[in-house]
């Protein structure tokens, strides 16, 4: 075996570390550890000299283990393993000390003691160098082809621009059609553009491009493998289907809450839910203006927010519905001025410019609002069919009855009902709400913790028709990335298993956060007493998938888990020398 | 064949993030910051609602992704100064003012900014604590490097008379260089992202609250500093007259919002932003008790209305109907005095509470309209940047080419500007695959 | 009224005449010796022993490791069954293949084993009597009320009789590794006895989560370290800190697998 | 020995996404405190394997720190989750084999703490200097066997 030789360069980062480190002394300590057979100190390890000097190290002393006692591996590791690797050595053979921010910067005031802490981390360094191994990232290549779940306007936006981009695109939509929800709609907010015209240019589009191959009606039935490699199996009217692709896309969409026993719904024909109020909108051939079937025109519509929602058991707003009220009652004022609309809300949730500019709107054409409290309820009331809503003003503080020729229900978006069996499928979460849950809330919106699944759309939380495309374009960019590029790579930190001593208990798959381990059973894993040919199953790390946090590595009892640059070996080895000392 | 480079002009969360996707999808960007370091609003918070992560924890890591990506050019205190060209063929001027400090050189060990002995009010601390001369904005910026703000260095004031020049003497690196020039670099991109943020709205003109007269009248991004374990106090909630901590914080929303006197819109994130520094205010002191006066408690996010009713349950926030008309102070103690009509009691009322926060609108960045001017590209009436098709195509600006992403297109939270941030990227892969 | 051999014998015998089950496991007492025995239907049944204590979940696994398929029934105390659960969940049996023939101790048994829970979940002979909580024995408590400096020195004055056997670790049924850290010079130091603390800690830690206080390890310990003494304060301190118990439900994932969501955890 | 002559030995753990990163803060912003502490570098708090505990402490090590992220603020979801409770349990367990359970802390520090670094580093050399060596202990079960 090649002898170890490490070399050590201590960084004075100008009075940084040397106005408080005895830099010198330090280089002389390092000089006399084990496997040590040079050590030198830089002005600044980080500039071109430094950097230099490095590579010049390495080369002429044959160095086969590199220590930088300098500042912190967070901001300047990736600089001196590139220097490694440019002077021939493999950059997992680099180890990083910190002796600025662990060291001079918070020990200033003894220098002694300071110096002395500064050898005992560079010794805990070469303890853990003696045993750093050359590692390999692993690539692995995808393939340039997409899986959009859902045929609604954020599955289409996704798949068109994914093909645009040169990817072939599968689109698997459960229903006979394309478009989801939006040809059940008039016109939409804010900017009362009709709903077909838009959503029929897109489905134009997408079933025109070569690129987009169309499974429908059709449902996802089974997937397996990992980004860049999934196996898909798709159920036709025609039998299965089978492809492969790189990436995956959720698309699937929201269900809209059927209010049934809620204010009348179900009880007085002439209460409706909002859904039921853009069919009749529609043109042609709906009746205009709207009536009640019988031809008597309503002269007095209320509209009834927050049905179903942001109560005890669905405590969430559903983001989109308010401006939905705002739509269509003043569309009834504009096609009967004279009529009483009413818009019973809660908070009114017109964040943001357009959808405040559209309250004012509805304010400058007529509708009345009135603030109601979830505590008094509005109370429809009729015979046979709804007469009138009595409702406690919150503002004027009186109770009121509005008589009506018709009562809207307004109710939220809830998750779609096959949400549970996608999230088991493609192995990605749902939150307590029954949406999808995302990577990160804040700074990964439409990834999911698991690489090459991404979600986009009302499949992961209510969004107007804008906030829908704008999700599925960044969808389409984060499956784009790793297609573009035509493989992934993963940092040389995953944990890895060694067969022979795993027992295959599962528990570091348990422990997983990123479903990268499996139980396989494998070519010399652990065979059972006293049996021929049966085999035990033994874990099976995914690198493609792991992601380094070595939780599962912690886990296993019989420590046949490991992660690279941080084994236990190398962990005791840095413990043993400051216990030792 | 299409210019493959592209230009974004604003590095705060929406361009950064932007950047990192363009940049991995294997595009060249150019990533111009007006400011000496990226990172743009959010390094500024504390926290984030609705999940409490440490905004600066989570921002880090991006910025440092973005700075050392090999297809990203940082030029960082530059602005765009010109632009021609069509989508596909763009080219733009980007001035890249003198910093003063040789960047390779200098090392980002602070000690200049510790010896410099003149005293700026901290932007970044929005005027609650001093920075020097010369300065690194925050402990994470990236890069990591010292700016003199020339205006403020005696010596570059006049040079003539040969003041100062302490940073020089302790600099060890020799990294400051009084001979910098202003520089233009020339860049040819095919398309061009906007992401120029937001500035808040000086609630001083809202002469009745009495931002500037009363000292314990604060704004939110004051607030943030006040309780960022790296802002001006450590992370103690002190009030501004005697540094002791409020019992009571009052927090008033739409200031300057939702108001036609002033800005008709609303900002979209200050129920929330209220709702975390009013959790905040109790973490810090579980005897504390928040007051949130709002128009419409608008909470239309993911676990947004869960967070206001564990506000509510557990960390003592009341939230009020009502917009106060009038701030006053009570002499004795320096406390404000809130007076307002509880509007769902149809009461008027006062309170006297430790501390007031406002929570003022959030316009574009100043600036913008030049910005907009040399792109071309058209403003709404209040300056955010118009989406023509906005249901169809929601990023894309009135010219061909140029994308807008994050606050400066309209106001949103940190997640939908992340999620229209990547959409961008895909809009130009899209645009610049030519189909 | 029968003994409780008569009514486990007959209901052997049900499984093997009537379900055709090929083999049911138990204890048989032959020439005065008492060892386990898979039953089949051209045993004497009459020579099917309950007593003394045998712990049969290892045994189990053996059996069902030496033959791919086929059931196997099995006369199990709570303990027994208790231990085949963990081992399924650790994927080391396979329930599905067992019968299980439930056995309550009595209340005799029951305080000579400071036993938990002296009953499996469906109990076919005996009756259910109370269980000891892990907290409760005697000895925990004891040393609770002592400060750590005499719990130290009482665990020293213990661990120091220790000659590394092995005993403790080779009857365990949820220490499940072939490869064994104890083993490994990383981690407890070879050839040196008494071995050090971490040799009994690691292993304490190892079956924190898994141990269902069957008293095994105890009982094979020739120098007769109060081994449970150690692992029922930590199953104590389990059920405070997460509201578990292993042992009851194969489908329970360990908490110290899962997020605080999943199982949340309780301030002490 | 008397308190102040006992320089402990100490090792933090800390996660490379937030403890760390507020170490550095604390290095940046430069808030003193006792040299007595190593830092280890390990990419989330789930890394530290309770054993490493185990072996610390009876090698004669005076104290363990385990330093993560804040809870919700994992970088792995929820890794600092598994480390929350994994030493709530091993604590008990050290306690009651009479290894005070204060030398082994675990908390969460936020890349924006520097202060609170400061703080606990601080307050734990503190303590661990009036808990005295573990060498005793170590020395003491030594003894017996060579006896």
């Amino acid at each position: 075996m090649e002898q170890t030789r490490i070399g050590v360069f201590v960084c004075h980062c100008g009075s940084n570390i040397g106005g408080v480190v005895d830099v010198p002394a330090v280089v002389e300590y390092a000089r006399a550890l084990p496997n040590v057979v040079y050590a030198e100190r830089n002005l600044y390890s980080c500039s071109e000299a430094g950097l230099s000097s490095l590579k010049q190290g390495i080369r002429a002393q044959r160095l086969n283990r590199v220590i930088v006692a300098a500042c912190t591996p967070r901001t300047h590791e990736p600089l001196f393993k590139n220097a490694c690797e440019e002077a021939g050595l493999n950059r997992y053979l680099f180890e990083f000390v910190n002796i600025r921010e662990h060291c001079s910067w918070i020990h200033r005031k003894d220098k002694e003691q300071a110096t002395e802490k500064a050898k005992r981390l560079i010794r805990m360094g070469v303890a853990k160098a003696s045993l750093l191994e050359p590692q390999e990232e692993t690539e692995s290549n995808v393939i340039p082809a997409v899986l959009v779940i859902g045929g609604g306007i954020a599955g289409m936006t996704a798949a068109l621009n994914l093909a645009r981009q040169g990817f072939r695109a599968h689109l698997v939509e459960k229903q006979a059609r394309l478009g989801g929800w939006l040809p059940h709609i008039n016109r939409l907010c804010p900017t009362d553009e009709e709903a077909a015209r838009l959503i029929d240019s897109v489905i134009r589009e997408a079933q025109a491009h070569e690129r987009i191959i169309l499974h429908m009606p059709a449902t996802v039935q089974e997937v397996s493998g990992y980004i860049g490699n999934f196996h898909v199996t798709v159920a036709e009217k025609e039998g299965k289907c089978t492809f492969d692709v790189g990436t995956i896309i959720v698309a699937t969409g929201a269900e809209v809450l059927q209010p049934l026993g809620l204010y009348g719904y179900g009880r007085f024909p002439n209460v409706i839910t909002q859904l039921e109020l853009e069919e009749r909108l529609r043109p042609p051939p709906s009746p205009s203006p709207v009536n009640d079937g019988g031809g008597k025109r309503w002269e007095s519509t209320v509209f009834i927010n927050c049905v179903g929602a942001r109560i005890p058991e669905r405590p969430y707003c559903s983001r989109v519905c308010c401006m939905t009220s705002l739509k269509n009652a003043i569309r009834l004022k504009k096609q009967n001025p004279a009529a009483q609309v009413y818009v019973l809300h809660r908070d009114l949730m017109t964040y943001g410019v357009e959808f405040e500019r559209y309250y004012r709107r509805a304010m400058e054409a007529g509708v009345r609002f009135l603030r109601y409290d979830i505590e008094r309820p509005p109370q429809v009331v009729g015979n046979g069919r709804a007469e009138a809503v009595v409702v406690w003003d919150t503002l004027r503080g009186q109770e009121r009855r509005l008589p009506v020729d018709a009562v809207v229900l307004n109710a939220p978006l809830i998750p779609a009902s096959d949400n549970a069996t996608l999230s088991r499928l493609l192995k990605v979460p749902l939150a307590e709400s029954g949406f999808f849950l995302e990577a990160h809330v804040k700074l990964r919106p439409v990834e999911f913790a698991t690489d090459g699944v991404y979600v986009c759309g009302t499949a992961r939380w209510p969004a107007d028709v804008s906030e829908s495309i704008a999700q599925a374009y960044a969808a389409s960019a984060k499956a784009a990335i790793p297609m573009r590029a035509g493989a992934v790579t993963a940092e040389a930190i995953t944990a890895f298993s060694v067969p022979e001593r795993c027992m295959g208990c599962g528990t570091c798959v348990v422990t997983c956060p990123y479903q990268a381990i499996e139980l396989r059973i494998a070519n010399g894993g652990h065979v059972l007493s006293g049996t021929e040919g049966l085999q035990k199953q033994v874990a099976w790390v995914n690198v493609v998938q792991c992601k380094g946090c070595g939780s599962c590595v912690a886990a296993c009892p019989s420590k046949a888990m490991q992660q690279r640059g941080f084994t236990d070996q190398q962990v005791l080895e840095m413990i043993s020398v400051i216990s030792g000392l | 064949m299409m210019n493959q480079s592209v230009l974004v002009i604003g590095a705060g969360i929406a361009g950064i993030q932007v950047s990192i996707d363009l940049a991995q999808m294997g595009f060249p960007v150019y990533l111009v910051e007006r400011t000496p370091s990226i990172g743009g609003r959010m390094a500024q918070l504390d926290k984030t609602f609705p999940t409490n992560d440490c905004a600066i924890c989570i921002l880090a890591p991006k910025m440092i992704e973005c700075a050392g990506h090999k297809n990203v050019h940082l030029l960082t205190y530059s602005e765009v100064v010109g632009v021609e060209g069509h989508a596909g063929d763009l080219r733009a001027r980007v001035l890249q003012k003198p910093r003063y400090v040789n960047m390779e050189r200098c090392t980002g060990c602070g000690e200049c900014a510790a010896k410099c002995p003149w005293r700026v009010p901290d932007d970044f601390n929005v005027g609650l604590s001093n920075r020097r001369a010369i300065y690194i904005p925050f402990p994470q910026a990236v890069p990591r490097k010292a700016t003199i703000d020339a205006p403020h260095c005696v010596y570059l004031q006049d040079r003539a008379k040969n003041r100062c020049r302490m940073c020089e003497k302790v600099c060890q690196p020799g990294a400051i260089d009084w001979e910098q020039q202003e520089r233009i670099v020339e860049l040819s991109v095919g398309a061009i992202v906007v992401a120029t943020g937001f500035d808040p709205y000086d609630a001083g003109v809202l002469k009745e609250y009495g931002l500037g007269k009363i000292a314990n009248v604060i704004t939110g991004l004051q607030y943030e500093r006040l309780v960022s374990a790296s802002g001006p106090t450590s992370g103690e909630l002190r009030r501004p007259s005697d540094g002791k901590p409020p019992r009571e914080v009052a927090f008033i929303q739409c200031v300057g919002s939702r108001d036609v006197n002033y800005n008709p819109y609303c900002s979209s994130v200050c129920c929330m932003f209220a709702t975390k520094e009013a959790i905040l205010a109790n973490e810090h002191d579980p005897q504390c008790r928040s007051y949130i006066f709002y128009t419409d408690l608008r909470a239309v996010g993911k676990r947004f209305q869960e967070y206001i009713a564990r506000a509510r349950t557990e960390y003592n926030v009341t939230y009020i109907r009502g917009r106060p008309g009038v701030i006053g102070e009570n002499p004795q103690n320096g406390n404000p005095i809130v007076r307002y009509e509880e509007t769902t009691a149809q009461q008027l009322r006062a309170m006297e509470v430790g501390l007031v926060v406002l929570c003022q609108a959030l316009l574009p960045r100043r600036g913008q309209q030049d910005v907009a001017k040399l792109l071309g590209v058209e403003l709404d009436e209040y300056g955010f940047v118009n989406a023509p098709a906005r249901l169809r195509r929601p990023v894309d600006t009135s010219v061909p080419g140029i994308f807008a992403c994050g606050y400066c297109s309209s106001p949103q939270d940190i997640p939908d500007s992340v999620a229209q941030a990547s959409g961008v990227a895909a809009r130009v892969a899209e645009m610049l695959a030519g189909e | 009224m029968n003994t409780p051999e008569v009514e486990i014998r007959e209901r052997v015998r049900q499984l093997l005449d009537d379900d055709r089950l090929p083999g049911v496991l138990g204890l048989r007492a032959e020439h005065g010796h008492v060892g386990p025995h898979v039953f089949n239907s051209a045993d004497d049944l009459t020579a099917l022993v309950l007593e003394p204590r045998y712990g049969m979940a290892l045994v189990c696994q053996a059996i069902l490791d030496g033959s791919p398929k086929g059931r196997l029934g099995v006369v199990a105390r709570g303990c027994d069954e208790r231990a085949l659960i963990e081992m399924a969940k650790l994927g080391q049996v396979d329930l599905a293949r067992l019968v299980l023939i439930g056995l309550a101790c009595s209340e005799q048994q029951a305080r000579e084993c400071m036993c938990t829970r002296p009953y499996p979940r469906r109990i076919d002979v005996g009756e259910k009597v109370a269980g000891v909580a892990p907290g409760d024995d005697a000895r925990v408590q004891q040393l609770l009320a002592q400060d750590v400096q005499a719990r130290l020195a009482f665990w020293q004055s213990e661990f120091n009789r220790c000659i590394k056997c092995y005993g403790c670790r080779n009857v365990c049924p949820v220490c499940i590794c072939d490869a064994c850290v104890l083993e490994e010079m990383c981690w407890v130091e070879r050839g040196k006895i008494p071995p050090e603390l971490p040799f009994h800690l690691i292993r304490a830690y190892h079956i924190a989560d898994k141990c269902i206080l069957c008293g095994a390890c105890e009982s094979a310990c020739p120098v007769d370290i109060p081994l449970t003494t150690l692992y029922a304060l930590s199953q104590a301190r389990l059920k405070e800190l997460f509201d578990y118990e292993p042992g009851l439900d194969v489908t329970q994932k360990s908490p110290l697998t899962t997020t605080l969501e999943e199982t949340p955890l309780h301030e002490l | 020995m008397s308190e102040q002559d006992f320089h402990p030995r100490i090792v933090a753990f800390c996660c490379n996404w937030c403890s760390y990163a507020g170490a550095d803060l604390a290095g940046v912003s430069r808030l003193q405190m006792p040299t007595d502490f190593q830092v280890i570098r390990v990419m989330c708090s789930a890394r530290v394997a309770p054993e490493w505990i185990i072996k610390t402490l009876s090698a004669g090590i005076d104290g363990v720190m385990v330093l993560g992220c804040h809870i919700g603020d994992c970088h792995y979801i929820a890794g600092n989750h598994r480390a929350a409770k994994r030493f709530a349990l091993l604590k008990e367990m050290l306690g009651f084999v009479g290894i005070h359970p204060d030398r082994l802390r675990v908390d969460w520090v936020s890349a924006s703490e520097g202060t609170k670094f400061q703080t606990i580093v601080t307050e734990f050399v503190e303590r661990v200097r009036e808990l005295g060596p573990t060498r005793e202990f170590v020395t003491a079960h030594r003894r017996l066997d060579t006896d």
